[in-house]
């Protein structure tokens, strides 16, 4: 096969198709809007559109598959031009898995808005280019070139987000504009210094020429790392730069949600560590970042507890879960920036865990989604009895209620699912550090949390809930959005019994084949008594949540007053801290 | 010559960010663009002089004053 | 150095703009302002390394470096694809809320359904 | 609106102000020499290794070209995304055109049946026959700038600028009557989806020829005519993409 692969092109070429397919595949859909506009031709060619731009770049991950397995990386310039001033890219394991990571998500997301909207060949033409924006983070090594791909994945989620059409989206999707095109400025700040340092703008020049200068670059150095690192953790929604994630997330269509939560908020993070584990100085801010996504995984499921929406309690842990990954990616970044292997661990772990929490909130934000519109209902509290009413809409068997199921267990992590492994594999590598015990009780509090949601699928009590649930608006279930729940949940299932074969396997690609993950054991009665003991407490919390007083802190934490003007204060604390935090461990 | 060129930008951003009439603040705005276009040309950028007038004074004045008439040109709060 | 200062003193009143007025179209304003602030140091800079443009006709010698202007020729796009689209979106906030001011717009569509 | 809600909003811009100035200090009174690399090797060999003249061409276009094609599509993006929000606000466009918003809208609805507006009164007949006899001067203009950027100042993207305002100065001209021609929305959305198409098509025919992706073709001979083909198309791309958003909002406002 790979015979057969190179005598088509060569492996940069390949190297560079997840990025141009899905290019190719939004030139198409423009072109059928602007030229056919409507009917089925049109249709035909959004459709072949999506086919190049999701579909195929699968066969470029195939073929690159044996390079990347052997701890080989495809480096070069793109256009082959001189590598002083040209653009290099880095197609490796890093790349491999994080485009993996993407085009699962994003190819199961499409098929969703098909049967569910928002659809049109417009749609799909923003939706590939965001997908190949992906992709371009992913492998690229050059500062401004990381800009830019940036700022189109940025572009094309604002306009994404606004594509539901609630007066609510365009707020949240103008505040996120906002305050992450400001956060670009710095990063432009960023680059300026390290360019007025340097002269270059790939990242291993950029390091070779600041380990050349006397005090390696001091405070503008320092400033310009923090500006850079700070633009892009703002992306990832780490606390306390989270504040524009849960109204874009709650308020955009369901398809965006889940590839917003799924993937757009972990590949600007593993393109950072790229970036930080080249610069000097770069593994204290990962440490940072490490301690920061600990508190955010308990800070987020605290308030994700608290909320009523559901789309906007699935939000929340989206923040929290991230919190999880940062807090592995950070120790990792920190580990392996002093030259200790077993950052490979940490980061595998971290990877595992982006991966499949893609998966399973992506999945759950498509089956939520999908009740909320057949009930026409939100409020978790009022919602009561979806089962039912999707059964009315013309679901037979209750496929969206196993995939809800499904979602929910693997993210209380309970086995055999895939939520299951990777945080028993965040244990497994953070275990003896204070992030452990923090991360512990926000399992706690999702079990708790998950407990609450999963009541909208409960049947309703006598005389509350959804009284009519004869008289629904027009829903009818729909094959496509069936069918992209079902993949994604038989994915859950798939990926969390080869969950410890998986671990190796990641730890492998991105170790480049130099540094072996011990076997993770997952069924002993240790962890089986933790799993049961973090359900009973979740269980309780559930019930403590629901008393007077567990519904007034609720009301008090939902209701805290959250402003425009927050989201910038909160990303200057984030920068200062960060600075001081880089300067304190380097000028000691 | 450009100290003196910096000092009337930066007046001229302080009335755009001030001013009460929001139409005079695009115009403002777009003053600038074209005081930055004339600083590019002296540091010798000529390229990103024509894109700072085409594209800060032109294109961004055309979108300013779009949504300013399309809605309301005063500043109350 | 000073004009390096009255560059950060535009870089400040930009951000002035963007989070201390409450208007939407200030904060555009403010946003715009430093984007200008950071091409405008960024061109400047790279302009003291030479003395011509790099234009390389026959004689010119000393040229300043190219870099940072195609740099910020993207840039400068690029913020005026923010801007285009910031200001469409605050055209739907008002048609949705009759409101500039952005605590006036989240209470009306608070009051409204999410 | 309590006193409290008020000063939020100045206290936190005072706070990022503060933190922004300390930011920026280091970055503003770093003095130390340029570094002239870069610029010493493109003085060299960039005019052998590009063929353009204008070193901010041959970067923009050659070196770091796959940067401008994020650039590019970053418009591409903004200028759709604004005009389907304005299409989707119900407001009447000049145009015959619109975002596909909701499920119904897909197939047509209100947005797709052209809607004309009657030509100001205020308009004089001056003005349009001005703007309308200027038009192609401008865009020969904008033509100009797009071709020539390779060995004096311009290029592509400001040319495309130039071909737009030519386009909005057609449109003014045009008022009143059926737009046709060159400022027609649905002429304007097809000639921008093909110059996308066609940018992307480039990038592809690097890989047919076995230099890359976004490479120049024809691996051994000068990438000049690469760096002008790439002028053109985003150019007209850019041109079309601007042009459509001008046109777009002067059929909205009032303008006097």
């Amino acid at each position: 096969m790979t015979g057969i692969a190179e005598s088509i092109m060569s492996p940069s070429d390949w190297a560079m198709m997840p990025v141009a397919l899905p290019l190719l595949g939004a030139a198409l859909s423009l072109l059928a809007k602007a030229f056919i506009k409507k009917g089925p031709w049109a249709s035909l060619f959004e459709y072949l559109g999506a086919f190049v731009g999701l579909a195929l770049p699968w066969l470029a991950l195939a073929v690159l598959a044996p390079l990347v397995l052997s701890g080989g990386s495809v480096q070069a310039i793109i256009g082959s031009w001189s590598p002083l001033v040209g653009i290099s890219f880095r197609f490796d394991g890093l790349t491999w898995l994080v485009d993996m990571l993407g085009f699962s998500v994003a190819g199961m997301a499409w098929l969703y808005s098909v049967g569910a909207g928002p659809k049109g060949p417009a749609f799909t033409t923003i939706y590939l280019i965001q997908a190949s924006a992906l992709a371009a983070t992913a492998a690229t090594t050059d500062l401004f070139n990381l800009f830019v791909c940036l700022e189109v994945l940025g572009m094309a989620s604002y306009v994404l987000v606004t594509s539901s059409e609630k007066p609510g989206a365009f707020l949240a999707a103008f505040s996120y504009l906002m305050v992450s095109a400001a956060a670009m400025v710095f990063f432009l700040l960023g680059v300026y210094g390290l360019y007025r340092l340097t002269g270059t703008l790939s990242y291993s020049s950029i390091a070779a020429a600041l380990a050349l200068l006397p005090d390696g670059g001091g405070y503008t150095a320092v400033v310009s790392l923090a500006c850079i690192s700070a633009a892009v953790a703002l992306r990832v929604a780490v606390m306390p730069l989270y504040g524009w994630l849960p109204d874009a997330h709650a308020l955009a269509p369901h398809a965006v949600s889940a590839v917003l939560s799924g993937v757009l908020i972990k590949t600007p993070l593993f393109a950072l560590s790229r970036f930080l584990l080249a610069m000097p100085g770069g593994g204290m801010a990962g440490q940072l970042f490490g301690y920061a996504g600990a508190i955010t995984a308990l800070g987020g499921v605290i308030i994700a507890l608290s909320q009523k929406d559901a789309k906007r309690l699935l939000a929340y842990h989206s923040i929290s879960q991230i919190g999880y990954v940062v807090s592995a990616w950070g120790a990792g970044v920190s580990a392996l920036s002093r030259g200790e292997a077993v950052g490979y661990a940490l980061l595998s772990a971290a990877f595992l865990h982006a991966f499949y929490h893609a998966l399973f909130k992506g999945l759950l934000f498509l089956t939520v989604g999908t009740a909320t519109d057949a009930a026409a209902e939100r409020d978790v509290y009022v919602l009561r009895g979806a089962g039912a009413i999707l059964k009315k809409s013309g679901e037979r068997l209750p496929f969206t209620l196993l995939s809800f199921a499904v979602g929910a267990l693997s993210i209380s992590a309970l086995p055999p699912f895939n939520g299951f492994v990777s945080k028993a594999a965040l244990s497994y590598v953070l275990k003896g550090r204070w992030e452990y015990i923090f991360l512990f009780i926000a399992g706690i509090g999702t079990t708790a949390s998950f407990i609450k949601l999963a009541g909208i699928f409960a049947p309703p009590k006598r005389g509350a809930g959804i009284a009519a649930a004869s008289s629904l608006p027009g829903y009818t279930a729909k094959k496509t959005v069936m069918t992209a729940q079902a993949v994604l949940a038989l994915a859950c299932v798939a990926s969390g019994l080869a969950g410890p074969w998986f671990y190796r396997f990641v730890g492998r690609l991105l170790s480049g084949g130099h540094y072996s993950i011990g076997v993770l054991r997952l069924y002993d009665l240790d962890s089986l008594l933790k799993t049961g003991g973090i359900v009973l407490a979740g269980y309780v919390l559930y019930k403590l949540a629901l008393t007077g007083i567990g519904k007034r802190i609720a009301a008090r934490i939902r209701e805290r007053p959250r402003g425009f003007h927050g989201l910038f204060a909160a990303f200057s604390l984030g920068l200062g801290g960060l600075t001081l935090w880089i300067s304190f461990f380097r000028f000691q | 010559m450009i100290e003196v060129l910096l000092i009337c930008i930066l007046a001229l951003c302080l009335y755009t960010v001030e001013s009460k009439d929001l139409l005079f603040g695009t115009i403002a705005l777009s003053a600038i663009s074209l005081l930055s276009a004339l600083l590019f040309y002296l540091l010798k950028a000529p390229d990103v002089a024509i894109t700072e007038a085409a594209v800060g004074a032109g294109v961004s004045t055309v979108v300013y004053v779009w949504a300013i008439k399309a809605t309301e040109r005063k500043d109350i709060s | 150095m000073i004009d390096r200062i009255i560059v950060g003193l535009i870089f400040l009143v930009g951000l002035w703009g963007l989070i201390g007025k409450r208007n939407l179209i200030k904060k555009v304003f403010g946003l715009s302002i430093i984007n200008a602030a950071v091409v405008i140091l960024f061109i400047m800079e790279g302009g003291k390394a030479g003395s011509s443009a790099p234009i390389l006709e026959p004689g010119v010698r000393d040229i300043v470096d190219p870099v940072p202007q195609a740099l910020m020729l993207t840039a400068i796009v690029i913020g005026v694809c923010v801007t285009a689209l910031a200001l469409a979106m605050a055209y739907r906030l008002y048609k949705a809320t009759g409101s500039f001011d952005i605590d006036e717009v989240r209470e009306r569509l608070d009051d409204g359904h999410r | 609106m309590n006193a409290q809600a008020k000063r939020a909003p100045v206290a936190a811009a005072v706070l990022s102000i503060l933190v922004a100035a300390a930011i920026l200090w280091p970055l503003v009174a770093f003095d130390g020499p340029w570094p002239r690399e870069l610029g010493a090797y493109l003085e060299s060999r960039g005019l052998e290794e590009s063929g353009a003249r204008n070193l901010v061409s041959a970067i923009y276009l050659g070196y770091r070209a796959y940067d401008t094609l994020g650039e590019t599509i970053v418009l591409l993006v903004a200028v759709s995304g604004a005009i389907g929000m304005i299409a989707a606000a119900g407001t009447t466009l000049a145009i015959d055109y619109s975002y596909p918003a909701k499920d119904g809208a897909v197939d047509g609805g209100e947005a797709e049946k052209p809607i004309r507006r009657k030509a100001k009164k205020n308009r004089t007949d001056l003005i349009e026959v001005v703007t309308g006899k200027l038009g192609p001067v401008v865009l020969l203009f904008g033509f100009y700038v797009m071709l020539f950027g390779h060995v004096s100042p311009g290029g592509g993207f400001q040319g495309g600028v130039v071909v737009a305002s030519g386009i909005v100065f057609l449109a003014l001209g045009s008022k009143g009557k059926p737009g046709g021609g060159l400022s027609s929305a649905s002429t304007l959305a097809k000639l921008e989806a093909a110059g996308f198409a066609a940018l992307i098509a480039g990038g592809f025919l690097g890989l047919a020829s076995g230099t890359g992706f976004f490479a120049p073709p024809l691996a051994g001979t000068s990438p000049l005519g690469f760096i002008i083909a790439l002028n053109t198309v985003i150019g007209l791309k850019v041109g079309a993409g601007i042009g459509f958003l001008c046109v777009a909002m002067l059929g909205e406002a009032d303008y006097d």
